[in-house]
């Protein structure tokens, strides 16, 4: 079993990438691996609590608390979070804030990184 | 115990999204990194402008008088100050019709020392195989 | 029709712009459509520039935010400001495109 | 002098889309034409109270509270702002919030359009 | 006094972004928009997918099922029900090698009389000309 | 070096796909880039597959939210799950690279 962290940089409410994060998390955790998820530049619109869950966009709030549940680390790039009116008492409870250096010193500690880039 | 090399790859041109942005803003804040790691671990990023990546490299960007916001000319010269590696793919400026006067070569006046690398793809290649992750953006 | 088109991409992912017709055309490159003005790949012109019989214009604002100037700009491109543009649209062209 | 009405969809913190929209109505204004924009999709991010101004980031809360001082009708997609978990009490003053048909019927009465949309 | 053609022309693929799906949602809004608008002025709208664009009328999409997430094949059915002009451009069907049995025909299922209309790009441009505002996606 | 690729997008803005080099490749299609796995464009196989030495996969998942199914992918192709992309990228690969 090995460690793997992914960076989420750029997804969006109504675009695919979010998604195809959430689950391919949910099926390292499920094969055994400890996974660490960062979000970062329009990634961090999972720091938002209240949105309004609407068939025509994917939510990934419950996905995300569940998989924080099964011990997935989960943290949002704080001053990405700020620039954007995201402020600390927005974060769901068992999301972390924090600067990236926390991305980077994971990917010391990991045995894979999948970085998403892209615009 | 050790250091960690980490390949920052930037593919796409500046101020369209965040993305070349985060790359710099990402690799600088590898100085801090140590504040989560254990005693003598280090990461030491290299940043690497490929394809029409290139042109964030260019010189006298305007984007704050026009447009309030800090251009990727300042940002790159900030990774210069901190002496992180900075290397512009040379085959990639030549496709595109960039001269060497035309790139931002250093950061001498913000008092760096270290200079732009105009390397070629191959070298970028090199980098890329000796890096045990990858960062693409 | 009068069509004014704007470009803001470097490498474009659609190929409306190949195919559309005008009777007058115009095409406003800004934000990184204004590489289609200065940059010589391959030695060559960008593609963009051979529709032919097009009008081509290219935001000043947004060349300098990206280090290059109207000295720099292809002979077929006119160098125009943000209220240039905005005579364009409302007097030159009836419609427009963002492509 | 016209009624310009602008659609803007693809922005957001970071992209140069709503700095271009910006000051592009600030410029028909400043020539005496009438400006709508209708900020839909991701650029409803400028619906947010309580965004941090980096330097790193251009920060328009200001620009478009002068702009709507100026006369410029602004609106936003409501629903495309409650899926971000931005709700009504965190719009700007000045700001409305509406549903799609607003942008069509304010097409309607326009001179022109220009409709700002990719991704 | 008049109605008013729109054109909502989609050029790109789905499920990347919002953009199609906005334009889906943008076109059927026209029904609603008369409540801003003085008695007997209308919006009517053609939405036309284009290049990539086709792809977002294929059939059989399972978005609801694998990602919860509405799609786009039920939009556009939700178009063709509101009676709204659906054209997909076959020169772009034929050069992706897109069937017409592969793509979205009709939306009987759900009691629509209109059907999808597979047109030249000709037509199109027709379209196009006769719309006095264009709203690309 | 072992490296999985991932392309998410029909229409690529980078070429580093075309000059990246490895001793092992690994190409995964997801997103949009599952379209690389069932369309002929022109009549012809995706310039994505011609890369010489790789192995190629499409997530299953991907294909089916677009209309697509196995039958239809290109024979050059694998059709894999989410938990199979996950043991590529933890055991059959050393590094990955998201262009």
């Amino acid at each position: 079993m090995g460690v793997f962290t992914m960076g989420v940089f750029p997804s969006l409410v109504g675009s695919g990438t979010l998604d195809f994060s959430f689950k391919l998390a949910e099926a390292a955790l499920a094969k055994g691996h400890t996974v660490n998820m960062w979000l970062s530049g329009n990634a961090v619109m999972m720091a938002k609590k209240g949105q309004r869950a609407f068939k025509d966009y994917s939510h990934l709030e419950k996905k995300m608390m569940e998989l924080v549940g099964k011990g997935m680390a989960i943290t949002v790039c704080e001053a990405c979070a700020e620039a954007r009116g995201y402020h600390k008492e927005d974060t769901p409870e068992g999301m972390k804030r924090a600067s990236m250096d926390w991305y980077l010193a994971k990917t010391f500690k990991s045995d894979r990184v999948l970085h998403i880039g892209g615009e | 115990m050790g250091a960690l090399k980490l390949c920052f790859v930037v593919q796409r041109p500046p101020y369209k999204s965040e993305n070349p942005r985060l790359a710099l803003t990402h690799s600088i804040s590898s100085q801090t990194a140590e504040i989560h790691l254990e005693d003598g671990e280090t990461v030491v990023p290299t940043l690497i402008f490929v394809g029409d990546g290139v042109l964030n490299a260019t010189k006298n960007q305007q984007a704050m008088k026009l447009y309030g916001v800090t251009s990727t000319e300042s940002h790159i010269k900030n990774g210069l100050l901190i002496d992180m590696p900075i290397w512009v793919c040379k085959e990639d400026m030549e496709r595109l019709g960039l001269k060497e006067d035309q790139m931002i070569a250093d950061a001498e006046d913000m008092g760096a020392d270290l200079k732009t690398k105009f390397v070629s793809f191959a070298e970028i290649q090199k980098e890329i195989e000796a890096c045990p992750h990858l960062l693409f953006f | 029709m009068k069509l004014a088109v704007f470009l803001s991409d470097l490498r474009r992912t659609e190929d409306t712009y190949d195919r559309l017709k005008a009777d007058k055309l115009g095409v406003i490159l800004v934000e990184n459509g204004v590489y289609h003005a200065v940059l010589k790949e391959g030695g060559k012109d960008s593609p963009i520039l051979s529709k032919a019989g097009a009008n081509f214009y290219v935001l000043s604002d947004d060349l300098e935010t990206r280090g290059f100037t109207a000295a720099q700009v292809n002979s077929k491109v006119k160098v125009v400001s943000y209220g240039d543009i905005v005579d364009l649209i409302m007097n030159d062209y009836e419609k427009t495109a963002w492509l």
